[in-house]
């Protein structure tokens, strides 16, 4: 496979570069640079590129278990339900600010069992899914807006980023790899119908639970900090998905890569951009998928 | 394995009643029917994946794998991949399965692109390497050309002699007369079963199958010609 | 003429928002920081780093500007306490939703950094007395966003308080929430004898916005519009929240709901 | 068809009360009714009405011609398009707002194109046409909140419906209508796959594109007015096509009137739960057809 | 309706190359070829759904219809809908369609929820009541019982002899042999095209379809038997 490593190649090059730029642009450093580079600018950096790998990772496993490429956890409301109750909660007790990403977290695990509870059941009607999911994603924003009787926009942004946050982040992204390494052989069998894995000798309803509940943490652990980003997730997966042809287990890494590389560069545009005014991380990764795909559509309709 | 007083229905509409069998151990049934009398739906309840209305089935301790007649994957998988999903430790079987379904040179090809022939075999090949003791295949033979169809015959027979139970469902007689000990009728209200010599014949063909009774006879002389013929050739 | 200090200020103080800033001018607070903003900023603070607005804080200058208190918009708070927390700066949100509220908090900084005299001449610059009428006019307040639509105000909002203090009776909003989508049949029933058309951003799109609406019914079939009573304003005077200019702003809107009664 | 007739009786009579309801609720008859009456309830009525209609079919013309059950015209971004040019132009030019529903409706038909010259050229690849149109939603959506420095929800209100705005609406329902049923007839052909329209002696490229624009005019018209109402057209299509498990044409009246019985019920809810305080139609549309869903869930989820 | 030269490739992988022949107008034509010998995508190039890289299709004033080997649909569809899709004024045709393929009991049902072969009788009255000359008909026996194969023979001769032009592809050369006048055999790099009689032949069958020869002979043998067969089934 020499295009996937020369995309994994760039793309990782373009990582590299695009940390350098992360610690080094703007930095003055006259003026106490270590306080900046170790309370700002390291903290964002590690949670940029953990955030990167759960998105993109969170919507691989919930696209896979459930059988729906065209599915995130943004779309079942398991996003907008941990900001839900970040905010909530934050209403109640200012002090769970502290604790956002593991709120967040819980929060997305909330929502699975929620949504396990009433429209995965309906397995066989995938629409159900898909209306449902976004039925709540809807209910959960229209709540949080009034709320924080804000828009959703205002507000989020990487720059707020603490060191707890960081190290939530670490745990939960290590507690979730850990049942992955547990269970990861199973996952190239979602690629096949449910009345093919249920005569596999393997426990298939665990198995997809098991991951889904990796996804939801994640999600709802990034989000907490990044907002939701309506859709990145399917457009991050879908657009390696078709741009290689590769399996599931194949383009994992890609997709990680293309993940923290996609939201590195959002961050590194909202950080930078109108220097010293800061863009929302969430806001900028829309705007700049929206291009980053209409560029892949031109240059496939050409080729079809 | 075998069922008692079987009911199945999609939605209150019942596709058959009250019929029993048993699948012999170790030797390969061909099941019989018109469309639409529930060859699938049976298969589907003997391999778990359907409930019946009514009635039992008994495979104490034996794995059971079912083909299903039409099949389709949910994401880009090559040929290779989905033979690696739920990979045996008989490699052995899986190499011999892929040199004889011609799959060597598709293995690096994403399914959903071949052409239906070569999805069938990859699908065969796939069902044939399961650790299973019991194998439901629906309609193997679809869009199988005539050589894969011989070689699918001959892979039937070597995994009947390594001991696997076999149900196949079928609307070639020849092939079935071919390959199978026993054969199974169904229809509605009815599942008649005995070996197949003793089922083929003219009046179950028209009775079971509705043949047109010249037509059925017709297929009963191409199956004994065979025979005869199959007899010549190897006493040759 | 400087007035006297009881002592010099120890501690970094940063403002965030301009009407923070502009309070913290009168009271003579030194800051250490103050935000980016397209208003003009008071004359002493205009060389002071900026570190972004209420809505996007820049960390990088907040943080170089080593703040002992960052005094931030109170709806805007929660986002930042826990950065701010784990850096041991303190937060505190300051509430200039109403024009009570902007007294209080003129009260409590010039008692936190030992303006007291300072406070209490900026109160008693600030105060504006109640208009007792036996009539009160009816007042209807729309606030315009760009792109045509707007809501209505009622009497808790800082314009609606106003209005009352000068004894007219604000119509047509929502007791119970600040801004509300306006129902027309209510404002058609109210019929309001003064209509404060307020533009809460590109005051000259909204302001043409809020003529072509007026056409249509119900309002152009107001008593205000068929005598004339409507107004548009704009910042810096009018705003949806307190801010200093609320002397020129009050007297403006004694004068229309006098020409009423 | 016996449920069929039960369904669709049972909704016009709903209908028939919510109208009623609609004209007579919290009516003042002493306090100048006529004026009330005539130039308020009246036309909102009737906007509301052709603003269900448009809603329900313009979602089924679109995911039939173009074969995505689950797609709609705001997750392809013709309601936020329209949304956008009327507050853009407005800004501009005030007087626009006269002309709001026409305004959207030729916005709506500028986005179609815009969408038939890039995303629908990947008709075989039906994920990109999702993840592209919903981008773009996204981004002009990201466009209007940050021109209208409001959160998209506020401020959108029938209760400004003016006699112009009806006028207007009728032209363009009219106007669409007859192209309708000039093509009407090759409707039910979209229910095969491509491979097998492209043999029948229609013109397929012609009829599709038709019937998009039909669908865009009224989108667009609806929206200017009631705003985006995400998902909705496609939950209301859904629902009516999972629960009668009819083919195209066959509910095409069913989901006309299920659309104008959803539309009816969030106005009115809308204009009178907490009267005289209006909340917006879109928002209690969606907090509307969420209940609405989980009420079938349950009941589709026991069926089982 | 004839080609030259065609080409054909997915992705510039090369199907088959410079492949020329003439369909008889008003006679059935069977396509003979293995597994991803390409005769799918030769229909999809006869029928104008794919664009050839190199060679000419001509079809001057026919009408060609092709119905795929697999097929689906995007909504809930009854058989009775789908049959109404760009219906023909030949309503005797259709009506005797649907009496021949068994489906006026299966009119008001949804198509998805049909078995296989009941399925694959819709998709061939569907495809039969079309207004085109010319019927390109992929693997049409698929799912199909042995009854419904005989009523499709029995549709496929009226066809003809309203003056229908058929072209079927199929693997059932007992079928192919009864039914069809001519005979096509695909290869990657060949097409090779003759009356039936001349074309099935022991080498050929070896030859264009890898069978051992004793297969093809005994195949061959069965439809000779079946020729005599018939003759005498009339005689009698
Ligand atoms: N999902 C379903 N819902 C409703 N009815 C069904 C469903 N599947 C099958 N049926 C009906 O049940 C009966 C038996 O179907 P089944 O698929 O088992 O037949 P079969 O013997 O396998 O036929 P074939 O030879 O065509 O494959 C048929 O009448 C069919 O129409
Ligand atoms: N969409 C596609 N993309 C890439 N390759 C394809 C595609 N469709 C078919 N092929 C390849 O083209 C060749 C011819 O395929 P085609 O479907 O025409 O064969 P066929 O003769 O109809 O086979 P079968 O008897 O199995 O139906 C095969 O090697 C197949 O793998
Ligand atoms: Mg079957
Ligand atoms: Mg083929």
């Amino acid at each position: 496979m020499n295009k996937k490593n020369w995309l994994l190649g760039s793309m990782l090059a373009g990582c590299i570069l695009l940390i350098f730029l992360q610690l080094s642009l703007q930095m003055n450093f006259a003026n106490n640079w270590q306080l900046i580079f170790w309370q700002l600018r390291l903290p964002r950096l590690l949670f940029v590129l953990g955030t990167g790998l759960c998105l993109g990772l969170s919507t691989l496993l919930l696209a896979a278990t459930l059988r729906q490429p065209y599915i995130d956890g943004s779309m079942l409301g398991i996003a907008n339900g941990a900001e839900l109750l970040v905010a909530l909660l934050t209403i109640i007790n200012a002090n769970v600010l502290t604790y956002r990403v593991l709120v967040g977290a819980l929060a997305g695990v909330l929502c699975l069992f929620l949504l396990r509870g009433s429209v995965f059941k309906l397995k066989t009607r995938p629409v159900f899914m898909i209306i449902g999911g976004f039925c709540l994603a809807m209910f959960f924003n229209a709540l949080t807006v009034i709320l924080t009787s804000n828009s959703g926009w205002t507000g989020k942004s990487m720059g707020n980023v603490t060191w707890m946050d960081v190290i939530w982040l670490l745990i939960i992204l290590v507690g979730g790899s850990f049942f992955w390494l547990l269970y990861g052989r199973y996952l190239p069998y979602f690629a096949l119908p449910e009345i093919q894995t249920r005569q596999l000798a393997f426990p298939e309803n665990q198995v997809a639970m098991t991951f889904q509940i990796i996804a939801a943490l994640w999600l709802g652990a990034a989000t907490a900090v990044l907002g939701t980003a309506f859709f990145a997730g399917v457009v991050l997966n879908q657009l390696i998905k078709e741009l290689t042809k590769l399996g599931l287990v194949a383009r994992l890494p890609l997709v990680a890569i293309f993940s923290i590389l996609m939201i590195l560069t959002a961050d590194t545009l909202g950080h930078f951009a109108f220097y010293p005014t800061e863009l929302p991380t969430n806001a900028v990764l829309l705007l700049l998928l929206t291009p980053a795909f209409v560029f892949l559509i031109v240059r496939w309709s050409r080729a079809l | 394995m075998h069922f008692e007083d079987l009911q199945a229905d999609y939605q209150s509409q019942i596709v058959f009643e009250k019929i029993s069998a048993r699948l012999s151990t170790g030797e390969i049934t061909t099941l019989l029917g018109l469309n639409g009398s529930g060859k699938s739906t049976l298969m589907l309840l003997l391999a778990g994946l359907k409930s019946a209305n009514e009635g039992t089935v008994e495979a104490i301790g034996e794995k059971i794998f079912y083909l299903p007649q039409k099949n389709q994957v949910f994401d880009y998988l090559t040929v290779e991949e989905l033979l690696t999903i739920n990979q045996t430790k008989d490699l052995t079987r899986l190499n011999r399965l892929i040199e004889l379904f011609g799959l060597k040179s598709l293995l690096q090809r994403d399914i959903s692109l071949l052409s239906g022939g070569q999805q069938q075999r990859a699908w065969l090949v796939y069902a044939l390497s399961q650790p299973a003791e019991i194998l439901l295949l629906d309609e193997p033979l679809t869009y199988l050309d005539l050589k894969y169809q011989q070689r699918f015959f001959e892979a039937l027979i070597w995994q009947q002699q390594a001991g696997r139970t076999i149900l196949l469902s079928l609307h070639d007689i020849i092939f079935a007369a071919r390959c199978s000990q026993n054969i199974w009728f169904l229809t509605n209200n009815k599942l008649v079963s005995g070996t197949a010599r003793k089922m083929l014949t003219g009046k179950n063909l028209v009775d079971y199958l509705e043949l047109s009774s010249n037509y059925a006879q017709m297929l009963l002389s191409a199956i004994r010609r065979e025979e005869v013929y199959e007899k010549r050739s190897t006493t040759d | 003429y400087r007035p006297s200090q009881p002592h010099r200020q120890t501690t970094r103080v940063i403002a965030t928002t301009t009407a923070i800033t502009a309070i913290m001018a009168k009271l003579d607070v030194k800051l250490v920081a103050v935000p980016t903003t397209t208003q003009t900023l008071p004359q002493q603070y205009r060389k002071l780093p900026r570190v972004g607005n209420h809505v996007s804080i820049n960390w990088q200058n907040l943080l170089a500007a080593k703040p002992d208190v960052v005094y931030v918009d109170s709806e805007l708070a929660d986002e930042y306490q826990a950065k701010l927390k784990e850096q041991k700066i303190t937060m505190k949100a300051l509430d200039l939703q109403t024009y009570p509220q902007m007294l209080k908090t003129i009260k409590y900084l010039g008692e936190k950094y030992g303006k007291q005299t300072a406070a209490k001449k900026l109160i008693a610059q600030l105060q504006i007395k109640t208009v007792h009428r036996k009539k009160h006019p009816r007042v209807l307040i729309l606030m315009g966003m760009p792109g045509g639509s707007f809501l209505a105000m009622n009497n808790k909002s800082y314009l609606g308080e106003l209005v009352e203090k000068a004894g007219g009776k604000v119509v047509g909003a929502d007791p119970h929430s600040l801004y509300t989508s306006p129902n027309s049949e209510k404002i058609a029933q109210a019929n309001p004898q003064i209509v404060i058309r307020l533009a809460h951003a590109m005051p000259t799109e909204v302001e043409a916005a809020f003529k072509i609406a007026f056409q249509a019914d119900p309002y152009n079939q107001l008593i205000a519009v068929k005598n004339h009573h409507v107004y548009d304003v704009k910042a810096p005077v009018f705003s949806p929240t307190a801010n200093l200019q609320v002397n020129k702003a009050y007297s403006q809107i004694k004068e229309w709901v006098n020409q009423v009664e």
